[in-house]
Parts: structure tokens; C-alpha cells; sequence
């Protein structure tokens, strides 16, 4: 169950979706077992930024019906913490990694960055690929444009530009993490095709709201402290399914499926979608072994299917 | 500090019983896992049950449950809930042989004091229970002071041996607030010079924390705090548990935490209180 | 509790959205029962094209986490069907209908339509305007527009002009149902502001898509016969929160707000989050009582808050 | 035909028996409202369990599912379940005392026999469901026709009197299909010449039903189809039951029947066997 994900060679299908897993607190957590069944075939950061982010004022969750909608606003170290601090950390846990069906520990490592511009994107990615222990790098278009205030990556034309932009600063894969906040994915899809993309990524989370709980302080107020979030988990499942789909049609580069993954089943479906690989995301937080559950159970189908 | 295996493990409930307003839930300890030791006075672990997990009138909970580890103790993790939602309400219900999902033991728990050194135990409410283990685990007797809201709940000071109990409405014990009750042990130790100065250790709703943390702020006095936030993972993925730290910038409760030093706080604050919503 | 929406009067806020109830087949199921406490304040119809459809083959329904794709593909009997057959039968129903919180029978029948061009809107807008029995009119602007593949009421700018060439077709109050699927939902409510809409309406389902499962026939194939479909009902319910919010921060017309409602408390948050009208759609699909239900829970809280 | 009041009504079960692969599940019967009278035969309720409806594995059930109303005697609602998928699964599961959502009776009966006239019931698997209640309310005797898969499902022929099987697997009755049984009953009946042409009444999967219709198609013989199909709501509101009519356009069972007049229909359908994907 081996596959190849433009150029980088992974032992099974099941990745982890950015942001939903960090590998330096779960080894601080779990110590070395983490590594010995490692959840995923890659390891993919966290959203970086140049700066350092100190994210949003809590509360920053909300539990709704089959979903979660979080509101972290990407702490982060800035590039510099990064590679300073996590970098070296991370390099040896995904050194030491062995994922579900592989003999040999060592997955590869995608550093996932956002910025504002496709100037800021550029320093960004330029950067990564000094990095010898980063495989691959993940653009996460989901910011917000300053003057529309809609995601750089909701329109088409104007991300065709930030990848073509920023493709020449790196000949590491690039990864476009879509945003699925739009009214035409497949062209943002192919836009990023266009513009040098690897291989793209959806679905981020779908824009949502809460209001403080009846028996809550400040009732009928928003809830979450950044005000909106994103909804993950199973609710948006069949609206991953329908959008990784699309784009899957209409791209030749390699598709990750993400969103509401629970069990192997769920990772089929996204794979019979014409997705590559699938990301895993809020599941691990209510099992941190969900991806090398679905991994294993994925590839006992495969043996038992020849 | 013992590691949990980096997988939730199914464990089964050995009893659930009532105490006062609360319920003691405990369920046969799971085998050790390589490298992992008894849990910590002030982890917890994050719990699901296996049935029915979801799917009530607003379909939570959905997500896990953190709980600290009241009690390791004869093969058993005992637990002390207190039914405020749909998750607690879920686990208040379980029976012998229920089924649940626990991930830990997790977190950075109490650190225990030097050799000869004297703790004071501060909680209330639900909040107690990281105190039970401690005190277990104490070489020494140290002082406990418990505050609750009303009898029913006072009921849950069993749990420990010899405690002090304060509650709001006077109806057993100190009739006020359990900082007043750790006021005068505070003074009384200030009186008897030349003894070590002690560490409280305290866990309990914000508001009382905040009270211990400007008291002992005030004194002087160390103190640890057990911190409470929503939680969705427990191992540091998610960045859902933050609360603000004296810097500025935020710790997450699950791994820097849930136990931290009162001097890494400006203040212990009500979750959901603040969180300005940019206009 | 009654509310005056663009000039309607409601003896409630809650209504139902549009084609997900029946009050023809409902009251041929119920009978006169249903009129004594009718679940809804105003009645909005399915929606009627020009011409008739059939709809899409079925499977038309996938039932998933906390929601529910539908692929019904609006069958209607066309403009002329509906005025000759619906209208009449729709008409006697609005009459006896008596809502929650009434002292008296009557709704008002909102009609919703839909058509491909601006031209075929007007046509349908313009034989509403003509009956006595219709009290508004709603479009539904989901329609793919046959050169861009997108909903005509993605596009703001088109929108406005869409909106702007049907508006004077009637005095009657004129409702936009906004699409969701869009990168910038409040733009579009003000493009239909702008173009002369008295309301807008919002969110209308996402766009989804299911595999059929493992042990039915044709798995991992597309399950239903329409391809894709929309998404209600739970799943989606703080998708809306955050959509309605946005939306009546931004526009001076009233707001319906909708997407997964099943209790009070739901309707209640998006009236807090700047609805004057909620509507409930599938939740009726669970028990054809919960818009009286909700209604009657709002009036008795509002009643001891006094 | 019974009007159903226009809400759900919370229903107690009385009763949960096994009847081989089947179950039984029993239910005090709903005061009748005003207007409502005893629910006809082939008439179905939409039916949710009250406790932990949605919340398994994939968070099904979460919509109500519709089930023949298989018998209403002695102030009980009977229905027949086979366990195919969650929602069934959690029905299968009450016991006396659980209480259930009930919408209902709905939909449109079998069109009872003109006086005088001969029935001939032919069923398969739980299809045989409105079956039972159709031969309660039938005047004089008729035959019927149970077909199953194998001798544990077979056992429910014992829901009606006098019933002839046939299982798939040869194991109980007549080796073959329930058709075979309906072409021997039909030329018996047409050599009996003089004697009324019969309905026939059926209920069970669409292979069978299709079977069946063709059979009569051939014969001429009428005949009356209860049919299945996916359903949201159960009342015409969501359109989501729609099978292709005759005329190209499509009927919701749920309000042009369950039961249909086998002329309505070219062919009886796999639900999800058709249902081309537009490119
Ligand atoms: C480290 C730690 C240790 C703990 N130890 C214990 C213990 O030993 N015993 C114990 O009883 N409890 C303990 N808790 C608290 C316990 O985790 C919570 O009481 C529990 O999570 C509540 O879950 P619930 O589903 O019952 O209620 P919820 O409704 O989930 O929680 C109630 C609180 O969450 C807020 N809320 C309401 N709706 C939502 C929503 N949709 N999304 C997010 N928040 C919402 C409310 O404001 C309310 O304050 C501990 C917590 C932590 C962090
Ligand atoms: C009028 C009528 C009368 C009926 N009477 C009876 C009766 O008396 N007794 C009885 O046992 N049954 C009866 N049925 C059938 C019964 O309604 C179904 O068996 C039941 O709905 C199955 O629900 P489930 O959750 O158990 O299984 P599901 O998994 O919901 O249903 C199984 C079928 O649905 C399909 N399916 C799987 N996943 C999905 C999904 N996500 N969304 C949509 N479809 C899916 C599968 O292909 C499978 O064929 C009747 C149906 C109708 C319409
Ligand atoms: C708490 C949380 C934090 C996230 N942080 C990021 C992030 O930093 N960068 C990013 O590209 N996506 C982030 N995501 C989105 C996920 O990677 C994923 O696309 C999304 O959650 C859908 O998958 P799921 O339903 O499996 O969770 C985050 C999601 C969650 C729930
Ligand atoms: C089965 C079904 C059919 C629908 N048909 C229509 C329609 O004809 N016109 C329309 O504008 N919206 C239609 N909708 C959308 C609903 O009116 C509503 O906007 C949506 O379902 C969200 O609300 P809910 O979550 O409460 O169902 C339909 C929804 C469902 C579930
Ligand atoms: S609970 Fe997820 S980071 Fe702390
Ligand atoms: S089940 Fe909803 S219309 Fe038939």
C-alpha cells in the first residue's frame, strides 16, 4: 500500500491534516512508543508563519453536533522559532518514525506556511528549502487577503499568481492546502496546477460561528474568542467527499483528501474519489493511533482483496 | 512525570457510586504499557464511554473528557465526577462492566515537595480530586481545606482524610469561603516562625484559584495550581486549551499543565469570561 | 412574538424552508388537524421552475453524520401546474391555517421560484405578482448558470443584476434565497440588496456527496442518482450561525435565517445573531410538529421574561 | 384510509419477542385523535427510538425509518424488524418499557377486495409484514404465499395462518421462489373457470415484486404492490422516495403509496440499482 505522493515515497496512504497533530508535544506525552507505530506515513507541521503568532483569546472550541469548530488562530514560533526550535526536534522524531507497514522508521516531513502575500509566501517557502530535514512544503492559502478580507486562496486567478509566485523558490514538492470556502474549488484546484503546485490539499475547515450556551456568561454573545472558526470532524465528511471529488476530475497532480476521516471506510471513500493520500485531522484528537488504525486496517483490506 | 501509550485503551468501570452531589467512578487499571509508571498526583486522562457517546438531544459530547485521577490505588483509577453536561452526565451513568476510553495518564502533575517541606492543600468542588491521590502520595499529614457550595457537596470532603470544610451557605463547616480557612493556616504558619515556609497545592473553579493565587501572590507562599480548560485532545495537538500566561502569550492546560506554578500566571481566569471578540 | 417581515405579518418568527415541507401532501396525511395548529407562521412553497421537472432518479436521500444529503432535483409541475393544480389547494390550506400564538387562521404563502436566466425569473416573478393568494415571492438563485457551471447567486455583480431586472416585476415583497456555496456570502446579500430584494434568506444546503456503501450494490460509486447533492440539517447548523451573522452585520433588510435547527435554543441563536425569521427544514422531516413546537417554546420564554 | 395526527406521538413497547430471523416488536396502540381511525392494511408508521436514536459508530440512525404497521389488535400495534442496518439494529434492541417516536399510521392501504371477491397474499421476508394485518381484516380465507430465503427466516411465516413457503435453499416447503407458488395458484385459479378472477396483494423485495408483476402482467391478473424506498419524512415532504412511474415521472411511496396498483408501474426497481450518474 506504498505510494508515491509527487516525489516523496510514503508507506501507506493516511498523512495527518496541518495542525492537528504536533509531534513535539505528543512525544513529550507519549515518549518513544509514539515513533515505534508512528500514526502517519508523513508528518505534516503545523502552520508557520514569519512572524510569531500568539493565536486567539480562549474560549477556542465549541463542540456542535458530529464537529468541533476550533478557533486556534495558528500559534506559532515564526520561521525562525521554527527552524530554530521545532525544526530540530522534529527531524528527529520523523527520523526515528516507523509507520503502519513500513520495516524501516524515517517518514518525510511537510512544513505547512501561510502568509498574506505572495512576498511574505516566497521568504517562507525560500527558507524551507534550505532545510535538508523538510521534505515537502504545504502553502495554507486559507489567510486572509488585507484588502478583499476573503481568503487569497477563494479566487482562482489571484492564486494561480501566489503559487506561480512562489514555485520558483523551492524545488521541494509544493502542496496547495485549498481553501473550501468558495463557490468553484476545481478551478482554485487547477489554478494552483497552473501555477507549479505538486500536489493539492482540501478540505480545510468550513467557516462557522457559535453563541455562548443559554447557561454560559455572556449567553447569545459569540462564544468562540477569534469570533468565527472552522468546523472539522464527521459533519463535513460528505462535503469533503463532494470537493475532493470535483477536483480529483478535473487535476492531473496528485489529490490529499481531508475531512471528517473516522475509519477506513471513510478513507476508501476519499480514495475511491480519486484522492492519492488521505489526511487525518480531528479524529486524532479522540485517538492519537486513528491513522495507524486506518493505515493497518486499509492495508489488511488490500491482502485480503489479492 | 508517567507517560501514557500513545493509543486510547478500552477499561471497564469496577463501580460507580454516589457521594454527596458527586459520583465515584472507578475502573480497573489498564496493564501497564512499556514505560509507563503509576499515574502522577495531577494528571488526568481523557475519557469517553465506548457506548453512547453522542447522539443525545444536541449530539455531544463528541469529544473526549478530561478527568484528573482522583485515586490509583488496588489496581483501580478512581475518578469523581460532577454531572455539568452531557459528557459528565454520560459517565455519572455507567455500571459495573461499562466500557470507556481513557487516554493517559497525561499532563505535568503536582510536583511533590522536598524532602521535609510542608504542603497545604487547597479545593473545591469537583476540584478536590487531584488532592486525594496527592495526599496520598505525601510522605507526611499537611493540612486540607475543602470549600463547597452546600452539604450535598460537602459530602465529597470523604474523599480525603481530615479536611477542613468551608461552604458558601454555612451549613457544614466554616460558613464562608475555604481561602479564609487557608488565611488563618497561612498565618498561624507565619506565626510559628523558624518552621519551612509550606506550598499549597490547590485545585478548584477559577475564582477560588484566583483567590489562592493573589493570597499566597500577597504571602509570599508557593503555590501550584490545577488548572481546568476545554479541552479536545490532551497530548498538545489541538492548541484548544490555552489560557493566558503572565507574558502575554498562552500555555496549553494539557502539556504545560494541567498543574503550573502560580508564578506563571497574571491571573487565573473564568474560560469563556474573556476571549474579546474582535469587532 | 409576532414579527412584520418586509411588510408580512407573522404571528410567530418561525417558518418553514422552502421544499421541505408539503402542505398539500401534509394535509392529505393529517387533514384538517394540521390547519388547528399549523407548524409555520408563513408557508413557503417548493420551488417552481418553468417548465416542469421530474426530478433527478432516485437514490435521492444519504443519511450521514447528524445530516442529510438530498439530490431531489426539484420536481415541480412547472408555472402553469403549479397555478392551476397547487395554487387553489395552497390558498384553502394558508386560510385555515392557524399558527402557534394566533388568535386567528391565516398564513401567508410564499412562493419560491427559480429559473436559469434573469429573463425566465421575471417570467415567473411577474405571474406571481398577478395572484391575490401569493403574499411574496422568494428566489431561490442556486441555479447553475449554464455558461460558468456556477450558482447564478454566487457572483454578487450578477447577482445584482439578476435581482435588479426581476424586481420590477412585482410590489410584492421580494425575498433572495442566498446561495452558501460562495466564497463571500455577505456580498451577495448586498448585491441583492442593492438590486432591490425587501429580504434575504440564507443558508441554503451544501454542496455534498456520499459513495454507496460497502454492501450495496455499485460501492464506491456514486450513490446519488443526481451525482451530488445538499447537505441539512445539524452538520451544517453553525455553518448558518456564522453565514446569517456575517450577513445581518452587513445588510438593512431582514434576514431568514435557516440550516439545522431542531429545538428552540437553535432558532433562538440565530435570532440573536441578527434573524428576524428562522425557518426549519429537515428537523420537519423528523416530526412534522417541530415549527409549532419551536414557536410555542420561544413565545412561552419570551412570555416569562416579562 | 386513517388520518394520522400531524405529530409524532411517544409510544411504549410492550413486547420484543424473536420470530426465527425476525423480530416481533409490540407497542401500546396511541389514543386515536380525532379524526384517526384503526390503521388500514398496508398503512406504516415512521418510527425512532426515543433513547439513542444517531450516536453509533457512523452517527446513524438520525432520521426516523418507516415500518409496516403489521397487526393493530387488542390495544397493541405489532411490527415485524429485520435487522439490516443501525436503525433497525437499535429497534431490534428495546424491550418492554422503551419508549419510541411514532408518526403515523401513513400512506396509502391495499384496496380491500370488492365483496365476494378471491385475495391471494404472496409475501417474502419482511415483506410479509402488511400481509398479516391485510388477512386479520379479510372477510373469508385466501391463500398465501410466504417466500424466504432459508428455514431461520422461514419462521416468520408463522406471523400468518396457513401459510405455503418456499425458501430459496430448499430447507422449508416449496425449493424455489414464492412466484412459482403465485404461477401454480393463478392456473389453478384460471382452470376453475366461472369462478371470480383474484387480486393479488404483495409485499417484499423488488426482484420478487417484479416477479410478480410480470406474472400478473402476463396472466392479467390485478394485482396490488407494497412497496419500499428511502425515506426522510414519511408524509410527501422531502420527495426522497421517489420511484419511476409508468408514464416516466416518478411517485413518492410514501403518499402515492406504499401500496400501488401494479398498472401504475412499468417495473418494479432496485432501489439504487438505477439511478444513472450524469457525467
Ligand atoms: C485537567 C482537567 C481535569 C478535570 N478533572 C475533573 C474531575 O476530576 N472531575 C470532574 O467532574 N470534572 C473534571 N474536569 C472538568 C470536566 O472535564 C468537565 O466538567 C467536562 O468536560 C464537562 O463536560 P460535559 O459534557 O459534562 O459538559 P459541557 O457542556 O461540555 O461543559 C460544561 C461547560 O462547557 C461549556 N460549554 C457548553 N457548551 C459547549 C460547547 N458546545 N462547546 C464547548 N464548551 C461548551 C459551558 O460553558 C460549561 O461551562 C477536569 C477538567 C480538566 C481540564
Ligand atoms: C413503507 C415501508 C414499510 C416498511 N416496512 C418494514 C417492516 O415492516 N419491517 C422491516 O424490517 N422493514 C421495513 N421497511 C424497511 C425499513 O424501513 C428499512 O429496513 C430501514 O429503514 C433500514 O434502516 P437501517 O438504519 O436499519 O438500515 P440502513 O443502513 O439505513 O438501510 C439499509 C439500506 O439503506 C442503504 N443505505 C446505507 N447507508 C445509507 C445511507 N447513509 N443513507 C441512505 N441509505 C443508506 C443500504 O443500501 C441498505 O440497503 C419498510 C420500508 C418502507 C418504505
Ligand atoms: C484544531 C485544529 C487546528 C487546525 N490547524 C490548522 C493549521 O494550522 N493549518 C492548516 O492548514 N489546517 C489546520 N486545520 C485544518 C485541518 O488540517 C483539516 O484540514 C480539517 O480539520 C479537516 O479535517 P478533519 O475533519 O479530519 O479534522 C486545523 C484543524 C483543527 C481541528
Ligand atoms: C429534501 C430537501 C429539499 C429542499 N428543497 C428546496 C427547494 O426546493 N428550494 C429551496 O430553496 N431550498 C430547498 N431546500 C433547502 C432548505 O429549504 C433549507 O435551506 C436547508 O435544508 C437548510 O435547512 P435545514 O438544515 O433546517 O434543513 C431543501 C432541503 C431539503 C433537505
Ligand atoms: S487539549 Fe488539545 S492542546 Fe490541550
Ligand atoms: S418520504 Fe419524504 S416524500 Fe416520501
Amino acid at each position: 500500500m506504498s505510494v508515491s505522493l509527487a516525489g516523496l515515497d510514503l508507506a501507506n496512504p493516511i498523512i495527518n491534516g496541518s495542525g492537528t497533530f504536533d509531534a513535539i508535544a505528543a512525544h513529550a506525552s507519549f515518549g518513544d512508543a509514539l515513533c515505534e507505530v508512528f500514526p502517519f506515513a508523513a508528518y505534516v507541521s503545523k502552520t508557520i508563519t514569519l512572524q510569531p503568532r500568539a493565536g486567539n483569546p480562549p474560549p477556542r472550541l465549541f463542540e456542535t453536533a458530529a464537529g468541533l469548530i476550533n478557533s486556534i488562530g495558528l500559534p506559532n514560533k515564526g520561521l525562525r522559532g521554527y527552524l530554530e526550535h521545532d525544526l530540530p526536534q522534529l527531524e528527529r522524531i520523523c527520523a526515528t518514525a516507523r509507520p503502519a507497514g513500513a520495516r524501516t522508521a524515517g517518514v518525510p516531513l511537510i512544513t505547512n506556511v501561510m502568509g498574506a502575500t505572495a512576498m511574505e509566501l516566497e521568504q517562507l517557502v525560500a527558507a524551507c528549502d534550505q532545510q535538508d530535514a523538510i521534505a515537502a512544503v504545504e502553502l495554507n492559502v486559507s489567510c486572509p487577503n488585507v484588502s478583499t478580507g476573503l481568503d487569497i486562496g477563494a479566487d482562482p486567478e489571484q492564486l494561480r499568481e501566489v503559487v506561480a509566485a512562489v514555485r520558483p523558490a523551492t524545488r521541494k514538492p509544493l502542496i496547495v492546502k485549498l481553501t473550501p470556502n468558495t463557490a468553484d474549488v476545481p478551478a482554485c484546484a487547477i489554478a494552483a496546477q497552473d501555477g507549479g503546485a505538486d500536489a493539492v490539499s482540501l478540505i480545510n475547515t468550513l467557516r462557522a460561528a457559535a453563541l455562548a450556551p443559554a447557561r454560559a456568561a455572556r449567553s447569545g454573545e459569540r462564544w468562540l474568542g477569534g469570533g468565527t472558526g472552522g468546523l472539522s470532524g464527521p459533519a463535513i465528511r460528505t462535503v469533503a467527499l463532494a470537493q475532493v471529488a470535483a477536483v480529483a476530475e478535473r487535476v492531473a497532480i496528485p489529490v490529499i483528501g481531508i475531512g471528517g476521516v473516522q475509519r477506513a471506510s471513510h478513507a476508501r471513500d476519499l480514495l475511491d474519489a480519486g484522492a492519492s493520500v488521505v489526511a487525518v485531522g480531528t479524529e486524532s484528537f479522540r485517538d492519537p493511533a486513528t491513522g495507524s488504525r486506518i493505515a493497518a486496517e486499509l492495508m489488511c483490506v488490500a491482502e485480503t482483496q489479492m | 512525570m508517567s507517560l501514557a501509550p500513545p493509543h486510547r485503551r478500552e477499561l471497564r468501570v469496577t463501580a460507580n457510586e454516589a457521594l454527596g452531589a458527586y459520583r465515584v467512578l472507578r475502573v480497573a487499571a489498564p496493564d501497564r504499557a512499556p514505560g509507563e509508571s503509576a499515574p502522577e498526583p495531577g494528571q488526568f486522562a481523557m475519557i469517553a464511554a465506548v457506548e453512547r457517546w453522542g447522539g443525545g438531544g444536541d449530539e455531544r459530547p463528541y469529544l473526549p473528557r478530561a478527568f484528573s485521577i482522583a485515586r490509583c490505588r488496588e489496581g483501580e483509577w478512581h475518578f469523581l465526577l460532577e454531572d455539568v453536561g452531557p459528557g459528565t452526565k454520560r459517565l455519572c451513568e455507567l455500571h459495573e462492566g461499562s466500557a470507556l476510553w481513557a487516554l493517559g495518564p497525561l499532563g505535568r502533575p503536582f510536583a511533590l515537595p522536598a524532602p521535609g517541606g510542608r504542603a497545604v492543600l487547597v479545593g473545591g468542588g469537583v476540584g478536590i480530586a487531584p488532592l486525594a491521590i496527592l495526599q496520598d502520595t505525601l510522605a507526611g499529614p499537611a493540612p486540607v481545606l475543602l470549600g463547597f457550595r452546600d452539604a450535598a457537596h460537602a459530602q465529597g470532603a470523604a474523599l480525603l482524610q481530615d479536611a477542613l470544610v468551608a461552604t458558601d451557605d454555612g451549613s457544614v463547616g466554616h460558613d464562608g469561603r475555604v481561602t479564609e480557612l487557608l488565611a488563618r493556616e497561612l498565618d498561624s504558619a507565619e506565626a510559628q516562625a523558624g518552621r519551612q515556609q509550606p506550598v499549597v497545592y490547590a485545585c478548584g473553579p477559577p475564582a477560588m484559584l484566583e483567590a489562592v493565587r493573589a493570597l499566597c501572590a500577597q504571602t509570599g507562599t508557593p503555590a501550584q495550581l490545577a488548572l481546568e480548560a476545554g479541552m479536545a485532545c490532551g497530548y498538545g495537538a489541538c492548541y484548544g486549551c490555552a489560557v493566558p500566561r503572565v507574558d502575554g502569550r498562552y500555555l496549553r492546560v494539557c502539556v504545560d499543565g494541567p498543574v503550573v506554578d502560580a508564578s506563571e500566571l497574571a491571573e487565573v481566569v473564568e474560560p469563556g469570561a474573556y476571549g474579546e471578540v474582535p469587532a
